[in-house]
């Protein structure tokens, strides 16, 4: 395997630790919060900047892979742009449904 | 890695035949998901596990068979994958029609009261 | 050829008489008479060859590589026999058509009756020993359905049962004597084995094969302690019972015990055993036909005993005993049959043969009368009669043959006492019937039946008469001819003479001529006091003991059964398992396979996904009881962590259908789960150490199941890979397969024929899913929970229909979206699907992938709404597919190639340039197409029930209409 | 205009994606992609009855930079609330916006964007009145949430599909 | 170039596939459409069948080695590719196969095949998977082809739905997915000590193993022969056979009655070739000596016990088997051919009588209403438009008690191996050969043979005691009996297979003969092997493009 | 420089690991289904990364199909999870 040049390998790398860190911290989040209405703000954070962080990574390095330019790690982004909303708003709002049934 | 693997597949093997050894059919057919990853993941080890080296070839380049994983049991995988939804769903719809008309989801279709 | 005819010829009958009319009484006796009596004319034709000394021999060829062979052999012995079959037989046809009623169903009896004959023909013929057996097993199941012809009289299925299981029994001993005999002689054709005696005898497996041929023959005759059949089988119509038990079937036994005299007998074995029983039955039959209230009961015993006097007489070791014993069978024949005859006649006559009613029928049928006194006469052996003679034989070999100290005293002694016996009961039969103040009380007014139906009875009233008279010229020719048959040319001298002076037998005669009459009077208070029951010998009721017997093997074997299998899952699962276990490390025991080969490395990131998948699946055993759902979820995650695991160990193909199936599965399994009431916690059935005990079992075996299949995996996964498949697939995949990915050339191409099934079973499941769906009943509460649950929810889809293109509320975006993604996963699963060949991915990850669109659709939009838009008819699909996927391969027959073969072709098109069209890419269509169908049409059909049931929860009407025609509108488009 | 191009949005969304996908530009797969994408449209056209329009790519460019500013800076916030842990004071809490925008696509482009945000989470929109109930992990001041939400997105996502 | 002839081996795999693919485009309601393409589907392969079968035996001149068919699929070399083998064995197999499949299908006419729907295309699939499974050569292609056989069984024994056929459909589809486990294992435990999954290679690879791989060889023969046992209802594992079968719609449980011998030919096809380089101990021996032994007396003691005429068919089965299982574990080869023939005959046996029980149940209590049974399910009003229309159940011929009774009484002589018929033949073949095998000394051989013989005689009186026991509570008992509707489409296909014992008794010098060549070539599977390898040299390797 | 990146990899998967332990904890917590659902989404989301990054430390491409369809479908098992939490079945009517 031939070297990476710097360029690209240490913004990868920072890119890479990024990434990691703010999943991580979005699921630890997860942990920590007390109840569901909070801990379902956490994990975002590895749905947003935790997976930009990582695909601008990957673009880095396929780039360097096949020395032309990759944009194709955005769709993972947009899917996960579209389709995250759809189990968030379902489980709010049983949730709270779940809270009213237990109200009455 | 291989003794992750290894018991990987044990633990799930082992909770699934618990669970296969259960009396009612939720607890059988978890079971039998269990299992059948278990098994998927033992035909796949019996190619040996190899990191990084999918079986796609690049064309034009020499092929060097020592640097590829097997894609033998890969495709018995992929088969017995297949398989394995098969049953599992048609197992499925067995145990609610069971439930249905049994009225119990006891795999024998009846309480046992003695 | 006439010996086969002889064989043939009634079982052609038996058929043309089962297929005539019902009433066809005359016809039946026609043909049947006609058969035997041609039968008895090829007999008769063949004897100046046989009275020449030859052994006639017919040869079919049936199964030579197992040495067995039709063959038909007709020696003097089996000429004797063959006569008496078929000459008995016509004249028991003549009697059957007298004594029949009009109204009985003939075709059957008839049918049999020939069947019977017939089997009782190749018995005697048969020169192959199994052939014999085979004809010999014939007369059992004839002679079976004989008895029960009236099988509307439970003692007549009774008697049929008993006769068939004892002879049966007997039949199975006889086969494996036989076998052990061929494989001693090396040959099954009887003429060898007669001639090898010596060398059976020699043999140290000459005991059992003795002890199995006497059981065949012992049980066929009724012969002690097997003889509690016959009695029993006098259920039979009477012109059975004159046939089977007078001249055929039972005689059968002592025909196959003389038949292998030459080759069993003269050893102390053969003497205890077959005289043993011979005496046996002579005195049990004796003394127990002297208390027989029923006409045929005395004949059956008395026939046991007269067997038994055969047999003992076989027994004896001696030539001249064997001579005797022929003799006897003949006359035997003779006279019994005549008797019951003439019981058939009184009781068709009167409409009973009980002796305790019937009395003085000698003034009212005087004709039956005295053919009954003479043949009953004959059964006594009194002179000038048959009997006499052959049993001054008798007499005369219990005092000269055996001159051991103590035998030569007490069989005289025995023979004695069973002769007095002998006449004590021929006496009752006449007197009690015959003689004495005519009965009143009878169901009918008796006299004399027809003419021809006495004249069997008269014809061999006459032959007793004749031969006790004539015996040298009668009978004398054919006596030695028989003889000559078994014992060879050195036959010892022997004269049949009326008077042979005054001597030590003859003195005996006339004891048990005396002894009989005084027994008579001895037990007269017995008939009175205790009709028809044996004093003694009523304790060991031969039926009574069957069906103990029977009853016995029916509950041990009841709770022998109970005791080795289960109706219930668990435990054959548990056999499974455990016998998997056991099996599977027992070729490990010897140890030597537990070598590491290779170091493992140890990746963290790799342990820690796999406490994840672990922790998964354990928690999902754990909770999958009472917490479906969570288990449900947490097998999801077991998913996801194995999908992962193939991604990590280069398997992408692998992980992409791991995961588009997870997916699939947990939404199918979802969907079940609506059905599935929740689980309440009920009280334990068992006691708590019980269920201990079972748990901790359980988990035991899971945990070796577990450790061992994680050994197994450890110890390949540190081996050296064989040299396999997996390299020529390397290298040919790309030159010869055309495509990059090796794994989906393997699934199309080289190994395309498990695609092919794989496919197959996924689309023969969707139908069955569907067909089983289709009677769907689900369990009340989860229609009533349904209800439930749809009163929590305020806003939302209930009132959707057609007008509104969206749901509103919560639905609102997620449906939005959702309809935006089902056009942009179709693309996608395009996408893998036309690449699959070079990249990971395929047919099968396609369609799953199309599949889930359309889930997905469904899930957001609720099934009405789909369906009145769009127009998925997954049955077309899986079907499509599976012809697209067919036709593919069989594309390759058009280049003379063999199924499945790849061909491609390249079209130049003028803007998108070359294009490489396979075969294969039509067949991994064929697959997408098939997935596409099978699993939506799986989870639509689930889907549907909701739908179905929806309507009959009262709460929903406003969908009722809606319901009912979108429920058409799906089996139509589905069906 | 809108009638007849209701395809163009999609097919060239889906166009895009295969482009991206195919990882080559070439007429080939140009062809194929367009080939397919419109198929794909059509085929799919009963059961997406609605179309969504947007127009003013320069809004769309707007809108999406500001997005990603929001997510960015939600991302601190919400990271340093986790970091902190029961130390944070935290208000979370529901607040009700009325909404003005009615096209569907704008009010799932909205939803997305509320969601995809850390920090807020959309939990219900009311049937008729279309009031948005909103989750927020931090409800300090409540105008300025109603601030981000009406001007920044829904203004201009009215721009877009309006 | 390939001739027609050369391309007969995939088509009876292919042509029902078609076929049943076909029907799922036509509607239930176009019943003579399927029904004629059914026919046209099933007399093909009887051809196909048939035309193998005398390519096999040599009388069609053919090219083959050894008269072994070799089929490359997708022009693979064989231990590469997917090979469909025609041998003797599998020929025979074949037809029986397709011929107890065509009485079947003439019976389901009747009305069964309108109980539930689909019912014709899953009875095309059934006989491909069935096909498949005795002409494959490669051992994971073995276990597609079961996995098809069995997801065909699954829908057919559910068809027509109902609370006990899903009740005992449940313990069938569990045990026989737990089956399908232990054959991946042990497939694939295989292919990863040996590297091949093509079963002629194996039989020369399995001979190369050094000690230690040696070992996982035979553990993974053992699981692979637990799974075949278990398919092949060997005791203890097959406590779900007689409830299921008998749940079985009656043409459903006739076809039913060859896949236990499926299990059966894969341990004879295993074990033969894996014999020259020492077969493993679940593949014939003591083992196989051992369990079928314990089987044949569950079977006779299922048989003593049992009252439910259906189940009393199902312990027939597995007496069957056991005897199979017993004999095949005796050492040599003479017990094969046999064996091959008690196999041929109760088959045929087995399949007539589930067939007649179900005719005889309806002279029991309420007469033809059948249906009450079969239709159990029918609590939903939608169904009740469907399916069954009384058209055809059929007038009651006079002679139908007759007839009943005499099928009755035949099978009963067949099952219990009496005399005239092809049990006999089978079961005298069997003891014979059992006793060439002794000597005069109670130990080894000798003691097994003796144990097989006695145990054959005790297994045949007691089902001469149970069935004459049946058959008397059956046809003499009751005072209710009536006489049955029985259609013509009933009649025919129990006659066809019970003519078809008589005919194999009539003929059962030449087909004793063929099949004893046929397990001398078991004996020697060199034969097989050499065909199969061989082939790979023979053929030029075309490019495949 | 390859070491960097490596090294970087290695952090990110044990970062990916380590936050799908936290949300599979979360799923065995639960508290109330909705948690354990959304702990299962996490662990998706979470292993795509964890995939994505091996792409990245074995240099192959292939890796990111698996993401994508990640990405595309693994919302679509927890919100049918999700569907019924909230309405009692996945499919309705």
């Amino acid at each position: 395997m031939n070297d990476i040049s710097a360029w690209i390998a240490i913004p990868a790398a920072i890119f890479l630790v990024a990434g990691g860190l703010i999943t991580l911290i979005g699921s630890i989040g997860l942990l920590r919060f007390e109840d569901f209405k909070s801990r379902i703000h956490a994990p975002t954070l590895g749905n947003t900047f935790g997976a930009m962080f990582t695909l601008l990574a990957s673009i880095l390095v396929s780039f360097h892979l096949a020395d032309r330019v990759f944009f194709h790690e955005i769709l993972i982004i947009v899917f996960l742009f579209l389709t995250s909303p759809v189990t968030a708003m379902l489980l709010m709002r049983s949730y709270i449904l779940r809270l009213e049934r237990i109200d009455k | 890695m291989e003794i992750i693997y290894s018991l990987a597949i044990g633990v799930l093997a082992g909770s699934g035949i618990w669970l296969l050894l259960r009396p009612r059919t939720f607890q059988v057919i978890m079971g039998l998901t269990l299992v059948s990853y278990a098994v998927n993941l033992f035909i796949f080890g019996m190619g040996r596990l190899s990191v990084g080296s999918p079986p796609i070839i690049e064309a034009g380049t020499v092929v060097d068979v020592s640097n590829y994983a097997d894609p033998v049991p890969q495709a018995l995988v992929l088969t017995a994958i297949v398989i394995g939804f098969a049953t599992t769903a048609l197992y499925l719809v067995v145990l609610l029609a069971l439930r249905g008309l049994s009225n119990t989801d006891h795999v024998d279709g009846t309480e046992y009261n003695s | 050829m006439p010996l086969v005819l002889i064989v043939v010829l009634p079982f052609l009958g038996s058929i043309l008489a089962a297929i005539l009319p019902h009433n066809a009484r005359n016809q039946e006796s026609w043909l049947a008479g006609i058969i035997a009596l041609v039968c008895a004319g090829l007999v008769l034709y063949t004897a100046p060859a046989v009275f020449s000394g030859e052994v006639l021999v017919q040869n079919i060829s049936w199964l030579p590589s197992m040495g067995v062979n039709m063959t038909f052999r007709m020696d003097g012995f089996a000429w004797l026999f063959a006569l008496l079959v078929t000459v008995m037989g016509a004249l028991v046809v003549l009697y059957a058509r007298y004594y029949m009623d009009p109204a009985d169903p003939v075709p059957r009896f008839f049918s049999f009756f020939l069947a019977f004959m017939g089997s009782m023909l190749g018995v005697v013929l048969s020169g192959n020993v199994i052939q014999l057996v085979i004809f010999w097993e014939l007369t059992s199941l004839s002679s079976f359905m004989l008895i029960a012809y009236w099988h509307h009289r439970q003692d007549a299925r009774r008697g049929a049962r008993m006769a068939l299981t004892v002879t049966a029994a007997g039949g199975f001993c006889l086969l494996a004597g036989m076998l052990m005999i061929g494989h001693i002689v090396g040959s099954y054709e009887l003429g060898e084995i007669l001639a090898s005696g010596n060398l059976i005898r020699n043999h140290p497996w000459y005991i059992p094969i003795l002890v199995l041929v006497s059981l065949g023959a012992l049980t066929k005759s009724a012969q002690f302690p097997f003889h509690f059949w016959l009695p029993n089988a006098m259920a039979a119509p009477t012109p059975v019972s004159a046939y089977l038990h007078s001249a055929t079937m039972v005689k059968a036994g002592v025909f196959i015990l003389a038949r292998f005299w030459p080759v069993l007998a003269s050893t102390d074995q053969w003497f205890w055993i077959i005289g043993g029983a011979g005496m046996s039955s002579l005195l049990i039959g004796a003394f127990a036909a002297t208390f027989q209230q029923d006409m045929k009961g005395v004949l059956a015993y008395s026939t046991i005993s007269h067997l038994g006097l055969i047999t003992l007489l076989l027994g004896m070791n001696s030539d001249l005993a064997l001579i005797a014993a022929i003799f006897h069978m003949i006359n035997h024949a003779i006279f019994k049959a005549s008797l019951f005859m003439a019981t058939g006649i009184v009781d068709h006559e009167t409409g009973t043969r009980d002796m305790g009613i019937l009395s003085g029928l000698r003034k009212l049928m005087p004709i039956t009368a005295t053919l009954a006194i003479v043949a009953a006469a004959a059964m006594a052996g009194v002179p000038l009669l048959n009997g006499f003679l052959s049993k001054e034989m008798f007499f005369s070999e219990t005092l000269f043959v055996n001159q051991t100290s103590y035998s030569s005293y007490l069989l005289p002694t025995l023979a004695v006492v069973a002769s007095s016996f002998s006449v004590a009961y021929s006496l009752r039969f006449i007197t009690q019937v015959f003689f004495g103040k005519p009965a009143t009380d009878l169901p009918r007014k008796p006299h004399d039946p027809p003419r021809w139906m006495l004249f069997p009875s008269a014809v061999l009233v006459l032959l007793c008469i004749l031969i006790g008279i004539f015996p040298e010229q009668i009978i004398g020719s054919i006596l030695q001819l028989a003889a000559t048959a078994i014992l060879g040319n050195h036959i010892p001298t022997y004269s049949l003479a009326i008077w042979h002076g005054f001597n030590l037998p003859l003195i005996m005669s006339i004891l048990a001529l005396v002894g009989g009459i005084a027994l008579l009077y001895v037990f007269k208070p017995l008939f009175q006091s205790y009709p028809g029951q044996t004093p003694v010998l009523y304790h060991f009721d031969g039926r009574k003991t069957f069906d103990a017997v029977m009853n016995g093997i029916d509950s041990i074997s009841y709770v022998l059964l109970e005791w080795f299998s289960s109706k219930r899952l668990q435990p054959q699962v548990l056999w499974i398992i455990v016998i998997t276990l056991v099996v599977g490390m027992l070729p490990l025991l010897g140890g030597d396979w537990l070598q590491v080969k290779q170091p493992s490395s140890f990746d963290p990131v790799f342990a820690i996904l796999w406490i994840v998948g672990g922790a998964c699946a354990i928690g999902a055993a754990y909770l999958a009881k009472y917490n479906r759902f969570r288990a449900l979820a947490l097998s999801g995650g077991a998913g996801l962590i194995t999908c992962v695991t193939f991604a990590w160990l280069s398997a992408p193909d692998l992980a992409l259908t791991q995961l588009v199936v997870e997916t699939v599965t947990v939404v199918l399994i979802l969907l079940g789960l609506r059905w599935l009431p929740r689980r309440v916690i009920e009280e334990s059935q068992i006691t708590p150490l019980q269920a201990f005990i079972r748990r901790f079992r359980d988990l035991a075996i899971a945990i070796c199941g577990g450790l061992g299949l994680s050994a197994l995996v450890y110890i390949m996964l540190t081996r050296d890979k064989p040299e396999g498949l997996s390299s020529f697939f390397l290298e040919k995949a790309l030159p010869e397969g055309g495509g990059n990915n090796v794994v989906n050339v393997i699934l199309v191409d080289f190994r395309g024929f498990d695609t092919y099934g794989e496919i197959s079973v996924l689309g023969i499941v969707a139908i069955t899913v569907y067909a089983l769906l289709r009677r769907f009943r689900p369990p009340q509460e989860s229609i009533h929970a349904l209800e439930n649950r749809h009163e929590i929810q305020t806003i939302d889809a209930n009132g959707l229909t057609d007008k509104h293109s969206l749901p509103k509320g919560i639905l609102l975006t997620p449906n939005v979206l959702g309809r935006l993604m089902l056009p942009v996963i179709t693309l996608i699963s395009l996408y893998f699907l036309l690449r699959g060949h070079n990249l990971p991915g395929g047919g099968f990850v396609g369609g799953l992938i199309f599949a889930t669109g359309i889930i997905l659709q469904y899930m957001l939009s609720g099934i009405h709404w789909v369906e009145t838009r769009s127009r998925v008819r997954p049955l077309y699909w899986i079907s499509i597919g599976m012809l697209i996927a067919g036709s593919s391969s069989m594309i390759a027959w058009w280049v003379d190639q063999p199924f499945l073969s790849a061909i491609s072709w390249d079209i130049y098109l003028p803007v998108i340039g070359k294009l490489h069209l396979s075969s294969v890419i039509f067949f991994d269509i064929g697959v997408y197409a098939l997935v596409v169908g099978a699993t939506t049409l799986m989870l639509v059909a689930l889907a549907h029930q909701s739908l179905r049931f929806y309507r009959k929860a009262p709460s929903a009407e406003a969908e009722t209409n809606a319901g009912t025609s979108t429920q058409l509108n799906f089996s139509d488009r589905v069906n | 205009m809108k009638k007849l191009f209701f395809w163009f949005p999609m097919t060239a969304f889906l166009l895009l994606i295969w482009m991206l996908l195919a990882n080559a530009i070439s007429i080939g797969q140009f062809t194929l992609g367009s080939i397919l994408s419109l198929a794909l449209v059509f085929a799919s056209q009963r059961l997406r009855p609605l179309h969504g329009h947007p127009k003013k790519t320069l809004t769309i460019l707007k809108l999406i930079f500001m997005v990603i500013v929001d997510i960015a800076y939600s991302n601190w916030v919400v990271g340093i609330l986790i970091l902190k842990g029961k130390k944070a004071h935290r208000t979370p809490g529901f607040i009700n916006i009325p909404l003005d925008l009615r096209d569907p696509h704008g009010l799932a482009m909205l939803s997305c964007i509320i969601t995809y945000t850390p920090g807020t989470v959309w939990s219900g929109l009311t049937e008729d009145d279309y009031i948005l109930r909103l989750h927020v992990l931090n409800l300090k001041e409540e105008s300025e949430w109603l601030y981000t939400i009406k001007n920044r997105y829904e203004a201009n996502l009215m721009e877009i599909f309006e | 170039m390939m001739g027609l002839l050369d391309h007969l081996p995939i088509l009876p795999v292919a042509v029902p596939m078609m076929a049943g693919a076909l029907m799922l485009l036509l509607k239930d309601s176009r019943r003579k459409s399927l029904t004629g393409l059914a026919f046209l589907s099933v007399f093909i392969q009887f051809s196909v069948a048939v035309t193998l079968l005398f390519m096999t035996a040599g009388s069609i001149p053919n090219d083959w080695n050894n008269h072994i068919g070799v089929y490359l699929l997708g022009n693979w070399v064989a231990p590469f590719g997917i090979v469909f083998v025609v041998d003797k064995l599998s020929a025979v197999m074949l037809v029986l196969t397709i011929v107890l499949g065509i009485s079947a299908l003439i019976y389901s006419t009747a009305f069964w095949d309108r109980v539930g729907i689909h019912f014709h295309p899953l009875f095309q699939f059934i006989l491909m998977g069935l096909n498949g499974a005795f002409l494959t050569g490669d051992l994971f292609n073995l276990f597609v082809f079961f996995e098809i056989f069995l997801a065909a069984s699954y829908g057919l024994l559910l068809h027509g739905s109902g609370s006990r056929r899903v009740s005992s459909g449940l313990h069938y589809i569990t045990v026989n997915l737990i089956g399908a486990f232990l054959l991946l294992i042990s497939i694939s435990l295989i292919y990863g000590v040996t590297g091949t999954l093509n079963m002629a290679d194996l039989g020369t690879k399995a001979g190369m193993l050094d000690a230690e791989n040696r070992k996982l060889f035979e553990t993974a023969c053992a699981i692979l022969g637990i799974a075949f046992l278990v398919k092949a209802a060997a005791w203890p594992l097959n406590f779900w056979l007689p409830n299921a079968y008998a749940a079985a719609c009656a043409p459903v449980a006739a076809l039913f009655a060859i896949m236990t011998k499926v299990g059966i030919y894969a341990l004879v096809r295993m074990g033969s070739l894996l014999l020259p380089t020492g077969a493993p101990a679940a593949f014939g021996g003591e083992w196989m000596y051992a369990i079928g032994l314990g089987t044949l007396l569950f079977g006779t003691l299922g048989i003593l016990a049992e009252k439910n005429t259906g189940r009393l068919v199902g312990y027939s089965i597995i007496m069957s088997s056991g005897t199979l299982l017993t004999a095949l574990g005796m050492p040599g080869v003479t017990l094969t051919g046999p064996s091959l023939f008690y196999l041929i005959s109760s088959v045929l046996t087995t399949g007539a009588f589930f067939m007649l029980v179900e005719l005889i149940k309806r002279t029991e209590s309420f007469g033809s209403n059948v249906l009450s049974v079969s239709f159990e399910a029918f609590g939903l009003d939608e169904d009740k438009t469907s399916d069954y229309s009384g058209d055809v159940v059929g007038v009651a011929i006079p002679a139908a008690q007759a007839f009943l009774g005499l099928s009755f009484f035949t099978c009963a002589i067949l099952i219990a191996c009496m005399p005239p018929f092809s049990g006999f033949v089978a079961k005298f073949a069997l003891l014979s050969s059992a006793l060439e095998l002794t000597d005069n000394n109670l130990t080894g051989p000798s003691m097994s043979a003796w144990l097989l013989v006695i145990a054959m005689l005790a297994s045949g009186l007691a089902t001469v005691i149970a069935l004459g026991r049946s058959g008397v509570r059956l046809f003499w008992n009751s005072d209710t009996l009536q006489t049955p509707k029985l259609s013509i489409r009933e009649a025919v296909p129990v006659s066809v297979l019970l003519l078809s014992c008589i005919a194999l008794s009539i003929f059962a010098g030449p087909v004793m003969d063929f099949l004893a060549d046929t397990a001398s070539s078991l004996d020697d599977p060199y034969q097989y092997i050499n065909a199969v390898i061989t082939q790979a040299s023979n053929k030029p390797i075309p490019g495949g493009q | 420089m390859n070491l960097i990146l490596t090294w970087a990899c290695y952090f990110a998967l044990c970062c990916f690991s380590l936050a799908t332990l936290c949300a599979f904890i979360r799923l065995l917590k639960g508290a109330t289904p909705q948690d354990r659902v959304l702990g299962l989404d996490t662990m998706y989301i979470n292993c795509m990364l964890l995939i994505l990054v091996l792409g990245m430390l074995y240099r192959t491409s292939w890796y990111f199909d698996i993401a994508l369809l990640i990405s595309l479908l693994g919302f679509v098992s927890s919100s049918a999870l999700s569907k019924f939490l909230l309405r009692g079945e996945v499919i309705e009517p």
